[in-house]
């Protein structure tokens, strides 16, 4: 089964190798970077949710950890960038874990609730303690991150550094998925009680992956941090928490491939939007930006209503059902 | 798995490369624009990016600049700091401008300059916070409209030591506005000699101030400075008077919209704020060198959009007259036209603009008027 | 033969103001099978869930290997040696066969989260014996050709095996089979006991709650039959059919 | 600095505290009405609230109807938007899991805010009170008409309520179907339609909070999401499901924000409830008051 998630890494490698040779327009570049740090926040939510099976609309505030982490030692302390992304992922993971342990006894509405609160006061703390974030005014001349004795300034260098980190990501998080440990967690998603019965502690696998995805989200953070080099409250409010597990549940909410292509269309969704409304304009209708949000809401109540897999889920059954039948047919034939 | 993956892979490039298509005629100037037009902040971002368009036009109609058509390519940042960093890219190397005018707001403009530094553009902002143009010497290429808020910040102490307050309170709105403004606020403060008794805050989406006026009221205040841009300002006075707090209220540049007055209701008479003179041109004086650019403007917007003029559609009518007339001069090198803007001089909506290779901005505190609120409207402070 | 390997002792359990559980006595012997049997809601279930530390018992205590039994939570019990199957059969549906098997291993494994992650799994021994464990018991249940299919997608008999090959996978000292027959038919029945007869001769304990009496009085060395939470009677299949309160509690009084 | 001002300052506090509790108590109330039919919470909640503001200002201030009759009115639009997001989205989903419900009422609650949006525009909507804006003085502190209001028509919901549910037969079949439903429905009971009931007058709950708060705090598109969550943390500090339990929280936590900004810091006063629901659910995810039996209405 697994090898061929493992080709897929190999598929995507070869498309962001040669992405930047074909997309020669920084501005391209620069949306798919967006792209890679959304992939990488949402492969960490899609372990918590499709696998583990937890939700969390509380998922920016890790974002936020790690990218004012970032910021605030490399600013503030003068620390590497490197030293500064490693001590949020320590800070997120820590978060995590003193959150996550009574977070994760509740259930279902409670914990979307829990995480959601969380969420919303991480906010409101790094709009108020001016002192460590900046307050809303932010945290500006954050250093970018260099590689090898390469500074990561610009659009190309940042798109393949980006691309790498989430096929390192994919990396960990199929080895994951297909060891003893994901296998304990897609039991646990199945039935609790018969994982259970099999010697596994669901409860510590929970604060395990919780912290997990957390890192995820916090690497994400202090990418961006790095890519931008400015920061202010504004990226990780609910609003994008909430964007995130849009992300997850529109791409898939069981697969990790599903993530990544709902991170990847949803963020590149405004732009052809954009795109489309000059279309639109030449046959007489206006179409604002103002309706993104509605038409980000309409995707996700029809994907739920009529897709509960995801748009990779649907993709993939569509495609085993096409298989099934020219197999059958080819055999009718025969 | 493979062939899936692969589809997506084809789709979006096409998707992505079939954007590009669209471009303008090779000899038109290139202005971009980012303006928070819709979101939270699209009260600053609408006012903007009408009067931007309305200019370009009357520009084009009139021949354009040189022979030469303005071509606006304007893109709504919504408020937001990543989507505005892309919009200052897409502008940069998709559409190819020679220079851009805007973001809105100050958090949005403190994310974009590192880029316009990098990538050599001017951007000439329409936000208020004054770090966006200092340091100087990190700003080579950004510029600012908006009055500076240190001089508001002097206006109103200057009108306090006037009528003889010493203690006061202040309150701002939590955004990158209202921070800038109660920093500078507190560090001017001992200049004139004046105590801050009292230092709250509120956030955008708050609904109730009692708490935080309660507090100002027992510290002793002998006035109240609300500094914010946000539309949860006007509530401040209403729930003043709900208090029965009878001290002098101030407010900062970021009044500057008349429908603020209008949501303050009674309780709006007799705010005192600084702004630029357009908010209460029907009451300046006929000699004031302002006053023909002021009524041009206000009377073009309204009569256009049927709605009240903002000092905020005046930022981006003095940033796209600043930019026009570099244009004019030399050409849409941006090199040269970031030379030209730190020698150029404009009387515009916001005040007499002076600007040099040390002030990114060019305004003195003068620009400011000192303005009243008299039943729903602005007029010019009398004494 | 003799070994004790558990014991209840005066347990109890109450639900609320409901009595599921009252003043149970019960011994388990090495290698044996032993039965619970008892009408609809006597409380048998109850019993296994006590065992399995799912639930805490309200009085009255549990020795496993002739120590008393703290677990509470059920992979505690697990990791003591007690494996179980579920009354409605309870396989991960969206797991392949195979896969089901492996989880089962859980406690024969012991890589954690980073090393998991920081190596694919064909690098690794432990995956690879893994899969080889998971194979024979799969072979030990007849599924092998259905290794790859998903779960869920077993008709219920298959299921009820994939249960108890994946419990096995656990090499479990004792194992509490939750009405493994309800919902087969008689070829499958028959299959089924056989494969507990087969689970004997490889030294493990079994525990047995069944409605099938046939297949119960064939297979078990003991059967006590419960009513109402409390023992009604215990013995060989053949002294309990004879007791006269049996009788009494199946036919009604 | 000198908090003095004593007693009066202490009233004024918890007047601004009862105003805001009021409207958290009605939106836990709306939240608890369809938890207890369907299992669910409706993160569309605080839309509801946004929705009924926004429609009231449109009625009153542009179309000029008086009060009571544009009062009736956009009550009666919300709950019909309530039925219609009962209809179209949860109704026809078949078995679905807890996180695909959440998931589906996070749509809703977006498309709600989009065409909120469209509708009524991005800035904030200002609306006349009921009756006069001058403060009455009590101990030195001031209060709104408004907010007597506010209180006022709280109270007269909640009574509405509980006699409703104990004296009506609609209301009591709804309670039948929160405990236990398959039980409800042998007796004759047509339980969707009582799950139709329930979102219709969550909504209406919903919008009465929309409109006697709107006044005083200006609605705008964007304030359902913070309304919603903390109104769901008075319903779980109140014990989910117990409404007259999420009435005396939701007081309670608007009390203690209001207390905490004055007393405390205002900086981080929107923290101050999410803090406490926070605690609450960590440590007693059963609500303070949830082992208070004594309540006949604690399945509502």
């Amino acid at each position: 089964m697994g090898w061929k998630n493992y080709m897929g890494m190999l598929v995507l490698f070869l498309m962001v190798a040669a992405a930047p040779l074909i997309i020669r327009n920084d501005y391209y570049l620069g949306v798919l970077v967006f792209a890679a740090l959304n992939c990488l926040a949402c492969i960490g939510l899609c372990l918590l949710m499709g696998y583990a099976g937890q939700i969390s609309l509380g998922h920016a505030a890790f974002i936020g950890i790690g990218a004012y982490a970032s910021g605030y030692m490399t600013v503030r302390l003068g620390l590497s960038p490197w030293t500064a992304m490693a001590a949020g992922i320590f800070l997120s993971a820590g978060v995590a874990l003193i959150v996550g342990i009574p977070a994760l006894r509740l259930k279902g509405h409670y914990l979307a609730m829990a995480t959601l609160g969380f969420g919303s006061i991480l906010h409101i703390v790094a709009v108020a303690a001016i002192d460590i974030t900046g307050g809303p005014g932010g945290l500006n001349n954050i250093p970018a991150i260099s590689l090898f004795g390469i500074a990561l300034n610009t659009d190309t260098r940042f798109f393949y550094f980006s691309w790498a980190i989430v096929l390192i990501g994919l990396y960990f998080g199929f080895n994951l998925i297909h060891s003893r440990v994901g296998r304990g967690l897609r039991a646990l998603h199945g039935s609790e009680d018969a994982a259970g019965s099999l010697g596994i502690n669901t409860a510590s696998y929970k604060i395990q992956i919780f912290v997990l995805s957390s890192v995820y989200a916090s690497i994400s953070g202090s990418l961006y941090a790095y890519y931008i080099n400015y920061i202010d409250p504004g990226p990780f409010s609910v609003m994008h928490s909430v964007l995130l597990v849009t992300m997850v549940a529109v791409g898939g909410l069981h697969k990790i491939w599903g993530a990544v292509f709902g991170a990847v269309l949803l963020t590149l969704l405004p732009e052809f939007l954009s795109s489309f409304s000059e279309y639109f304009q030449v046959i007489g209708i206006e179409y604002k930006p103002d309706y993104d949000t509605l038409i980000y809401g309409l995707i996700l109540l029809i994907i739920m209503l009529f897709l509960p897999e995801g748009l990779f889920g649907g993709f993939g059954d569509a495609i085993h059902a096409l298989q099934g039948k020219m197999k059958r047919l080819r055999e009718a034939r025969e | 798995m493979k062939k899936s993956l692969l589809m997506i892979g084809v789709v979006i490039v096409l998707l992505l490369m079939s954007g590009s298509v669209l471009f303008a005629g090779e000899k038109d100037y290139r202005v971009g624009c980012v303006f928070a037009i819709t979101g939270k902040a699209s009260w600053l971002g609408e006012p903007e990016m009408k009067t931007v368009e309305m200019i370009a036009r009357e520009i084009n109609e009139a021949g354009g600049i040189n022979g030469h058509k303005l071509k606006l390519f304007i893109e709504d940042s919504q408020g937001d700091n990543t989507r505005a960093v892309n919009a200052v890219k897409k502008l940069i190397k998709k559409n190819n401008v020679c220079a851009i005018i805007g973001p809105s707001r100050s958090g949005t403009s403190m994310a974009v300059i590192p880029i316009v530094q990098k990538a050599q553009i001017p951007l000439i902002s329409c936000a208020g916070a004054e770090v966006i143009v200092v340091p100087v010497e990190e700003r080579k290429w950004v510029f600012k409209t908006p009055q500076k808020d240190s001089d508001c910040v002097r206006r109103i102490y200057e009108h306090m030591i006037e009528k003889g307050i010493k203690d006061i309170g202040i309150i701002s709105g939590t955004t990158g506005f209202g921070n800038a403004g109660r920093k500078q606020l507190k560090d001017i403060a001992a200049e004139y000699k004046i105590n801050i008794v009292a230092d709250e805050t509120y956030s955008p989406a708050d609904t109730d101030m009692t708490a935080q006026l309660v507090k100002i009221k027992n510290a002793g205040a002998m006035a109240l400075v609300n500094w914010s841009i946000v539309p949860a300002q006007s509530i401040v006075p209403q729930n003043m008077k709900h208090l029965k707090m009878d001290i002098q209220l101030y407010q900062s540049h970021g009044f500057g919209n008349v429908k603020y007055a209008k949501a303050a209701g009674a309780a709006g008479n007799g705010i005192i704020f600084p702004a630029g003179r357009l908010l209460a041109v029907d009451s300046l004086p006929d000699d004031n060198p302002q006053k023909a650019v002021l009524l041009g403007y206000k009377n073009k917007y309204e009569t256009k959009f049927n709605e009240t003029v903002s000092t905020f559609g005046g930022h981006a009518y003095d940033s796209l007259w600043l930019v026009a007339n570099a244009l004019k001069a030399v050409g849409d090198n941006p090199e040269k036209i970031r030379e030209q803007l730190e020698k150029s001089e404009l009387v515009g909506t916001g005040g007499i603009f002076k600007l040099s290779p040390m002030d990114h901005n060019g305004l003195d505190k003068t620009a400011f008027e000192m303005l009243t609120v008299q039943d729903g409207k602005f007029v010019v402070l009398k004494d | 033969m003799n070994h004790i390997i558990l014991e209840l002792i005066n347990l109890r359990k109450v639900f609320g103001g409901v009595v599921a559980v009252n003043a149970l006595d019960l011994t388990v012997q090495k290698n044996t099978i032993t039965s619970i049997i008892g009408p609809n809601g006597a409380g048998k279930t109850t019993v296994f869930n006590l065992i399995t530390g799912s639930i805490r018992p309200t009085g009255g205590s549990i020795e496993f290997f002739g120590k008393q039994m703290q677990a509470n939570h059920a992979y505690i019990a697990a990791g003591m040696g007690i494996a179980r199957t579920f009354q409605n059969a309870q396989v991960f549906p969206d797991m392949t066969v195979l896969e089901n098997i492996m989880v089962g291993r859980h406690l024969k494994s012991s890589s954690g989260l980073i090393r998991s992650s920081l190596i694919p799994p064909f690098f690794r021994r432990e995956e690879k014996e893994i899969k080889t464990e998971a194979m024979k018991r799969l072979s030990f249940v007849g599924l092998d050709e259905h290794a790859d299919k998903p779960a869920g997608s077993l008709p219920l008999g298959y299921q009820r095996m994939l249960e108890i090959a994946r419990a096995l996978a656990m090499e479990p000292k004792l194992l509490l089979l939750d009405e493994p027959a309800s919902g087969l038919n008689t070829r499958e029945t028959f299959a089924m006991g056989e494969l507990i007869g087969r689970i004997k001769k490889m030294n493990i304990t079994v525990m047995l709650v069944e409605h099938d009496m046939e297949l119960v009085m064939d297979i078990s060395d003991k059967v006590a039959v419960v009513n109402f939470g409390s023992r009604i009677a215990e013995g060989t299949p053949a002294e309990v059919q004879l007791n006269p309160d049996v009788i009494a509690a199946y036919l009604g009084e | 600095m000198n908090t003095g001002g004593g007693f009066s300052d202490f009233l004024q506090f918890i007047f601004m505290g009862l105003q805001r509790g009021s409207i958290y108590a009605l939106v836990a109330m709306g939240f608890n009405i369809i938890y207890n039919s369907t299992g669910l919470i409706n993160f569309a909640q605080g839309e509801f609230v946004v929705l009924g503001g926004l429609m009231m200002v449109t009625l009153t201030m542009t179309l000029s109807l008086p009060m009571p009759v544009a009062f009736v009115i956009t009550v009666l639009f919300v709950m019909i938007m309530g039925i219609l997001m009962e209809r179209l989205t949860i109704n026809p989903v078949k078995s679905p899991s807890v996180m695909r419900l959440i998931i589906i009422t996070i749509a809703v609650s977006i498309i709600i805010k989009g065409l909120a949006m469209i509708f009524w525009g991005k800035e904030s909507h200002f609306m006349r009170h009921f009756s006069s804006e001058e403060t009455f003085e009590i101990f030195g502190a001031t209060i709104l008409p408004q907010t007597l209001w506010i209180i006022g028509i709280l109270v007269l919901v909640v009574i509405c309520f509980i006699l409703f549910f104990n004296y009506t037969m609609t209301g009591k079949s709804m309670r039948a179907c929160a405990i236990n439903r398959d039980a409800a429905r042998l007796t004759g009971i047509n339980d969707r339609n009582m799950v139709m009931l329930s979102f219709a007058l969550s909504a209406g709950i919903g919008a009465i909070a929309g409109i006697i708060i709107t006044p005083i705090i200006q609605m705008d598109y964007a304030r359902g999401a913070l309304l919603g969550l903390k109104g769901f943390g008075a319903a779980v500090v109140g014990g989910l499901g117990n409404s007259l339990g999420a009435v005396v929280a939701g007081i309670l936590l608007g009390v203690i924000e209001a207390l905490g900004g004055g007393y405390i810091s205002s900086h981080y006063m929107d923290a101050m409830a999410l803090l406490i629901m926070l605690v609450v659910l960590f440590i007693r995810p059963s609500g303070i008051f949830g082992s208070v039996e004594a309540s006949r209405l604690k399945e509502f």
